[in-house]
């Protein structure tokens, strides 16, 4: 233990540990220095000056954020000067800002606006010029605009430091500095991976995914279509944030009801495929084992390690699963088998995907996962995106009566379920594998070395006296780390599971923001999420996916069996190197 | 032209190649972009793309650091660059006159080049004449002692050599 | 030129053609006295020297023939009263009154030394006086960091090793250990002089405290104030002691690793300092086992790419690692996690070269030279409007007004003075009641500008306060690296306001905002750039209110240079010569051959060309 | 042993006798200001002018380039130091300037003193 020392906040004495910044010390005294560019998963960039405190005998104010406690030290939060300089400087912010709240999609939640009424900022002192570049609307998932960044630099912290993706910068310096891909590239054309996560940590609109509800809601009273919908496991564990619960709350009746109000004729799930997934990545992954095929077998449910993969690891693309993501096998099914069983015409099938991600909207462009000559899935909206559509149809979302599924292909076991987190669809493949592989039932399910949120898990399960090795990484700078262990030794793991975004799909691009006394990706929340979703596992009676009634009829009616011709027209893709601008083919590089 | 790029192209890879031999190779990212200018005269993006590929450094952050820095020019220039020193010697002694007859002959602003390509306006903070102020760079011969007349008569002369050239 | 009598030495009027002119006509001067002008020489009565010394000059009718100058301070306290005689840098010290007659009669007469009188001098600095003889220019001067600038061949190792260079550093490889070399920088009370004026041997202290293992030390050459060329002349003209400097630090604090980070529109500068690293490692002094020491050290050269914010240290050493040249919040501080997250040492290149003449004539000796809190000397880039430009190195302490008066000869054309600018765009503009501030840092500060690196400006009644101030904040903001919000956002609207101001459009509010911005700025950013980005505003302010409200309730500008408040009118001095009327470029002009012309000021943009063009005195500007 | 002031030591007897087989020990040296803002001032075509007369058989003339002095609104900057007399500083030399320096000062010993700083 270290010994406390003791500091001055506001002129009492309090007793704190060492080797903290004033920041920390003053949130455990209960004093919550206002903030903006701080993030405690990033590096301290000490840029956005709101959280400056005034330290006795220093010339200057300190960044709070940065500047560490010492023994005597007396700080004050809340002088007239600071409060002052610190209203100045978020009306600054402001005052480069475009004036258009009402119209703005993060009206009310967005961190600006809030600071700048806990500043008591009245009238605008300082207008002069203001930045105006123009939106860049040319990704699928992304929009970037830097008309609205306060270049606070989170999302580029959080673009390089946690995913790694480098895809954004600050360009330009000064007053002219822009965040931007390199050469101002559209979004699209760059290494951009759609995850999102320039979304959630952004306080203000400069990132926004591309927003879908206006159409939907035209197909919604398209009387000539049939809606269907399905929705991803981490959204039943996220959306109550969106209408004020604590984070941890499972949703997943209240939505089914809710969908189904909005208009949706259908209402299935993505934890069907999930189950489905696993039963053909299982199969699949068993068959690399048996023939020899190349191993590590890494997982493809990530849509934005799918596009980070085929960018900077296409020499991995023979270890990723052939499978499809569980949202495309659903909107596959949704489009040939669903529309076969009730004898409509596919084409008259509109399938939408709510999704706690922004990356699934750039996959379901995908061309390569049509159907048919149909597009599988025809419109994902994130977990904000449906919440908004509900609040603004009056849907009373807390108080409504929780429904279920639809049957045929919305029916899901304790295993689907958990894909949601980190951690999970390993957990889920290793249910069914064990039982494929060894025809004995594994009893102690719950694989805990590869639950929580450390940055890379491994574990080991015995399959008839076969170690099989597994890794599991979350957040693309995560999954860059494993895989460069994958890179040199390539023997080390049998399977590994990657998502890209920070604590699986729980912590994606598309998840509510954050609450007023809250942060983007708070630990905590995730945690709370992840344990919802393990929740409703432990409390499923059917918790292997080989086990779901649906699933066994789907193969028993129409699949025929894991990894079939069917089943590989249907539910399995491929993928091939992508060359967005700025890597160089290798043969071009001599 | 292209043999010629070509040859500059394989320069600027032999210079890459020994910084990546070196400690920190990644430090070395402003010391190429100095190279390539100096083979380029600006910095293309396909030199860009290259250097960021072989440095093994991401495009987004090497395009930060070319952007950040001034001396970096990221469209090609003249055949004359013109650096207008803006040095508080030469402000008080009238480097503001000077550089307004210059963007009036040229028909340019700061950091553009004439639609003839002859001549890109930059400004300098200083070039360390101030003995001599106001004064401007020409490619790399300083003039001093300019007001707004002689600096036309300067403009001119390089036009007359352009042409005789 | 060395004619001048000191009695006139504060006229500050006398102009240079003039001097040339009666130059021609007067006897070559035999003998150049210079007598030592510093406090504890004056204590030592020297001004009584200096009377005596007239009174017998004037009685041997030697007036014409030999000059007295008197000297700033010559660090020779302990021998002083110093009176040196040149041709021949004869030094005499510890003279009394009753000594004069003797000197005169002997040296100036007869030719003859007076051996019992003379004293050796065996320092550094001041070497300039053997080579210059000592003109007024160079009278109240002292120099250490730029003792051989201007007197040897920068690109000649030979040269520099002729005058004891490298001496220092082999005097501490043979008998000093790296604490006892911090404890002499410490000793000397030397202070860093890229700005912020932190104590030196404090900053050695730290680094060299840090566990062993791989440090840095870095010479901070960017400099980039405008107006501002001092460490270019001092890496031009002698580069091999401040790479001198940096080995003994390297020495100090335990490094095997030097970095010059220097910009890179210094070709001339690069190159001598590329050459003198070759010839350096060519005889010994960088490389493996130092002059056969077991101490190794080498330096490499890293090249800046424009970007003022790049002086701070912290950026720079993002500069260095390849990156954005952006600061980053302080602690850790340099001296525990610098260059490549190792500990490193930064100074800059003044700093660095005044450690062998530290090392060599003893952090004592230093200490002696300048004020209470500020120790040697400083080099000032003397620009703007007065007579002698320049480079100048004085001791601290020296007066503001005898560096624009004495040194640089006052205001040219019969302009009266009105501010001087130190500190560049960190600094602030003093007028006339603080002319005789002493230059040191804390009286600087007090005086509402700072040291900074070394710029000086000159402002005479010409130029206006508002637009010099508007100049300084153009620069600051458009150098702003843009990470904080206060410096970024704070000094762009700075700009707007003067903009506004400047162009007539101001309101009685803008000078409370600017005095609101320029006061929260100042506290609350990141870094030294934008922390002192406010004070060229404020201090014009301060001291020159009355012009902003000018421009703000009248709409005038008195200096006449804000174009947006002047109007041309044509006046009856105007015979119709047409010549204004050709000039104009926009045809705001009208009027008949032989007529008074005149001006449409609806169509005039201000451009003054039928003001310069006008042989009349016609055009007449408001 | 020999410690590294016996080597300095050494090093700077070499170089002193070095400089002086180039001739520092003539009657005259002549510096010429070689700073950036000499050479902006047009320095160099003044140091062409002494280097093609040195070349052309000026003797008894030692020539160096030196640093700046910080005479910037005098520049370029030529000294002509004898041993024992007060050194002689012109300054805003031209190349015609420095001709005339040469045939008259440095030839036939005659002071131009109008040039003088």
């Amino acid at each position: 233990m270290d010994k406390k020392i003791t500091i001055y906040i506001n002129s009492k004495e309090y007793k704190v540990s060492p080797n903290q910044t004033i920041m920390q010390a003053a949130d455990h005294l209960g004093f919550h220095i206002p903030r903006l560019c701080y993030h405690p998963k990033l590096s301290i960039e000490g840029a956005c000056r709101v959280c400056i405190v005034e330290v006795e005998g220093m010339r200057n104010f300190v960044a709070s954020c940065a500047y560490p406690v010492s023994d005597g030290m007396k700080i004050h939060t809340n002088t007239q000067e600071l409060r002052r300089a610190r209203r100045d400087i978020v009306e600054l912010l402001v005052d480069n800002h475009p004036m258009d709240c009402h119209t703005c999609e993060r009206d009310g939640n967005c961190e600006l606006q809030r600071l700048a009424s806990s500043m008591g900022i009245r009238a605008r002192h300082f207008v002069g010029q203001r930045k105006q570049y123009g939106r860049d609307l040319s990704g699928q998932a992304v929009i970037r605009d830097p008309d609205k960044c306060i270049l606070c630099g989170r999302c580029v912290r959080m673009c390089s430091e946690i995913q790694q993706v480098h895809n954004l910068t600050q360009a330009h310096r000064g007053f002219d500095t822009v965040v931007m891909p390199a050469y101002n590239m559209p979004m699209a054309e760059s290494v951009c991976t759609a995850c999102g996560q320039c979304i959630n940590v952004c306080p203000t609109a400069a990132f926004l995914e591309k927003n879908y509800t206006q159409e939907l809601f035209e197909k919604l009273n398209d009387p000539n279509l049939i809606k269907v919908a399905q929705f991803a496991p981490s959204v039943r564990a996220a959306i109550g944030e969106a209408f004020g619960l604590e984070a941890g709350h499972n949703m997943e009746g209240q939505l089914v009801a809710a969908l189904r109000k909005l208009g949706f004729n259908y209402v299935f799930d993505t934890q069907f495929s999930a189950d489905l997934t696993i039963m053909e990545e299982a199969t699949e992954f068993l068959e690399r084992i048996q023939n020899k095929g190349k191993l590590p077998m890494i997982t493809s449910c990530s849509s934005a390690w799918m596009k980070c993969m085929e960018q900077f690891y296409p020499d991995l693309i023979e270890n990723i699963s052939t499978c499809k993501s569980p949202m495309s096998m659903q909107s596959a099914l949704a489009k040939t088998f669903f529309a076969q069983k009730i004898g409509v015409d596919p084409k008259k099938i509109f399938s939408v995907a709510a999704m706690c991600c922004t990356a699934k909207k750039y996959e379901a462009a995908r061309p390569e996962l049509d159907v048919e000559g149909m597009r599988a899935t025809d419109i994902v909206v994130t977990t904000r995106e449906i919440a908004w559509m509900i609040k603004s149809a009056g849907i009373d979302f807390l108080n409504i009566e929780p429904e279920t599924q639809d049957h045929p292909i919305g029916m899901s076991s304790g295993a689907g379920v958990i894909f949601g987190t980190t951690g999970g669809v390993m957990e889920a493949s290793i249910r069914t594998a064990y039982e494929l592989y060894t025809g004995q039932t594994l009893v102690d399910i719950e694989v805990e070395s590869i639950r929580g949120l450390k940055g890379i898990k491994e574990g080991k399960v015995v399959m008839d006296g076969q170690e099989i090795r597994v890794a599991v990484a979350h957040g693309l700078g995560n999954a860059c780390k494993l895989l460069d262990v994958v890179r040199k030794d390539p023997g080390r793991y049998h399977f590994v599971e990657i998502m890209g975004c920070p604590g699986g799909c729980v912590g994606g691009g598309g998840q509510p923001y954050a609450g007023v006394n809250s942060i983007p990706l708070d630990e905590d929340a995730l945690m709370k999420r992840a344990e919802a979703l393990y929740s409703i596992d432990r409390a499923k009676t059917i918790r292997r996916s080989y086990d779901n009634p649906d699933i066994q009829k789907l193969y028993k009616e129409y699949l025929q069996r894991p990894g079939s011709p069917i089943a590989h027209k249907l539910l399995h893709t491929h993928y091939k190197q992508k060359f967005p601008q700025g890597i160089i083919p290798k043969e071009a590089l001599k | 032209m292209v043999e010629m790029a070509q040859e500059k192209m394989d320069e600027l890879r032999t210079f890459i190649a020994a910084c990546m031999q070196k400690e920190y190779s990644d430090s070395y990212l402003i010391a190429v972009l100095h190279k390539a200018q100096e083979l380029f005269g600006y910095l293309p993006v396909e030199v860009m793309d290259e250097v960021a590929q072989r440095m093994n450094i991401p495009t987004a952050h090497l395009w930060g650091v070319a952007t950040f820095y001034h001396y970096f020019n990221l469209k090609p220039i003249g055949k004359y660059v013109i650096s207008v020193c803006l040095g508080t010697a030469c402000y008080v002694k009238g480097a503001t006159e000077v550089l307004e007859a210059i963007k009036r002959e040229l028909g340019v602003e700061i950091g553009q080049t004439t639609a003839d390509n002859l001549f890109t306006l930059h400004e300098a903070r200083c070039l360390g004449a101030c003995g001599i102020a106001p004064v401007i760079m020409i490619n790399d011969k300083i003039y001093g002692e300019l007001d707004a007349k002689k600096v036309v008569a300067l403009i001119n002369q390089y036009r007359k050599t352009a042409q005789v050239a | 030129m060395g004619f001048q009598n000191t009695e006139t030495k504060n006229s500050g009027n006398i102009h240079f053609g003039m001097r040339i002119e009666r130059k021609a006509t007067v006897p070559e001067v035999h003998y150049k006295i210079t007598l030592c002008d510093g406090t504890s020489c004056i204590r030592k009565q020297s001004k009584q020297i200096h009377q005596i010394l007239d009174q017998e000059l004037r009685k041997r009718n030697l007036k014409e023939v030999v000059s007295v100058h008197l000297s700033g301070c010559l660090g020779m306290c302990a021998k002083g009263p110093i009176l040196i005689i040149n041709p021949g840098y004869v030094m005499y010290g510890n003279i009394t009154e009753a000594d004069i007659p003797e000197i005169v009669e002997s040296h100036l007469v007869h030719d003859t030394p007076v051996a019992r009188l003379m004293v050796e001098e065996n320092h550094l600095y001041n070497r300039f006086f053997r080579i210059f003889g000592d003109v007024d220019f160079f009278g109240k001067q002292m120099r250490i960091t730029l003792r051989n600038c201007g007197i040897i061949d920068p690109e000649n190792i030979d040269d520099y090793l002729s005058v004891r260079g490298y001496e220092a550093l082999a005097k501490v490889l043979t008998d000093m250990k790296p604490e006892q070399v911090v404890s002499e920088v410490k000793k000397s009370g030397l202070r860093g002089r890229g700005g912020a004026g932190f104590p030196t041997g404090m900053k050695w202290e730290f680094t060299a405290k840090q566990p062993a293992g791989e440090k840095y030390v870095i010479c901070n050459a960017d400099e980039g104030d405008p107006g501002a060329f001092m460490d270019r002349s001092a890496i031009e003209g002698d580069p091999h002691t401040v790479l001198e400097g940096m080995i003994i630090g390297g020495y100090a604090v335990g490094s095997s690793r030097g970095v010059v980070y220097i910009r890179a529109e210094y070709p001339l500068a690069i190159k001598r300092l590329e050459k003198a690293i070759a010839a350096a490692r060519e005889h010994g002094f960088l490389g493996q086992n130092i002059l056969g020491s077991n101490f190794s050290f080498d330096i490499e050269i890293r090249l800046g790419a424009g970007a003022f914010v790049c002086g701070e240290e912290t950026a720079l050493i993002h500069s260095i690692e390849g990156s954005r040249g952006m600061p980053r919040p302080r602690p850790p501080f340099p001296a525990v996690s610098g260059l490549f997250g190792r500990p490193t040492l930064i100074n800059n290149v003044e700093t660095w070269a005044n450690i062998p003449v530290i090392i060599l004539d003893g952090g004592e000796w230093f200490s002696g030279i300048g004020t209470q809190g500020s120790k040697g000397t400083k080099v000032f880039a003397l620009a703007g409007k007065v007579r002698n430009t320049g480079l100048v190195e004085v001791p601290m302490g020296t007066t503001l007004r005898e560096i624009v008066f004495d040194i640089g000869g006052g205001i040219p054309n019969g302009r009266k003075f009105k501010a001087v600018q130190t500190g560049g765009p960190s600094g602030g503009c003093l007028p006339e009641p603080y002319l005789d501030t002493p230059i040191d840092y804390e009286s600087l500060a007090k005086a509402g500008s700072i040291m900074g690196s070394g710029g000086m400006i000159v402002i005479d009644e010409d130029s206006c306060m508002v637009n010099i101030a508007r100049f300084f904040i153009e620069f600051t903001q458009s150098e702003s690296c843009g990470k904080c919000a206060p410096c970024r956002e704070g000094t762009r609207r700075m700009l707007e306001i003067l903009t506004r101001i400047t162009e007539g459009k101001g309101c009685p509010e803008d000078i409370d905002k600017l005095e609101r911005l320029g006061a929260m700025i100042k506290k609350s950013s990141l870094c030294g750039l934008g922390q002192s980005a406010p004070n060229p505003i404020l201090s014009t302010i301060k001291n020159f209110r009355e012009e902003y409200e000018e421009h703000v309730n009248q709409k005038k500008c008195r200096a006449g240079v804000c174009a947006a408040m002047l109007s041309y009118t044509i006046n009856d001095n105007c015979v119709g010569c047409g010549a204004c009327k050709r000039a104009c470029p926009v045809n705001a002009i009208d009027g008949t051959r032989k007529e008074k012309h005149h001006i449409d000021p609806n169509k005039c943009i201000k451009c003054g060309q039928c003001y310069s063009v006008c042989k009349f005195s016609a055009v007449a500007k408001a | 042993m020999v410690t590294p002031l016996d080597i300095i030591k050494k090093k700077r007897a070499q170089a002193v006798a070095r400089i002086i087989s180039k001739g520092y020990l003539s009657t005259k040296r002549v510096y010429v200001g070689m700073a950036t803002c000499e050479i902006a001032a047009g320095s160099k075509d003044v140091m062409d002018i002494f280097r093609q007369a040195v070349a052309n058989g000026l003797t008894e003339v030692y020539l160096s380039q030196k640093g700046c002095a910080g005479r910037c609104n005098l520049e370029p900057t030529v000294e002509v130091v004898e041993e024992g007399k007060i050194p002689y500083k012109y300054g805003k030399v031209t190349p015609q300037k420095a001709r005339d320096i040469i045939e008259r000062h440095l030839k036939k010993g005659e002071v131009i003193r109008e040039w003088l700083i």
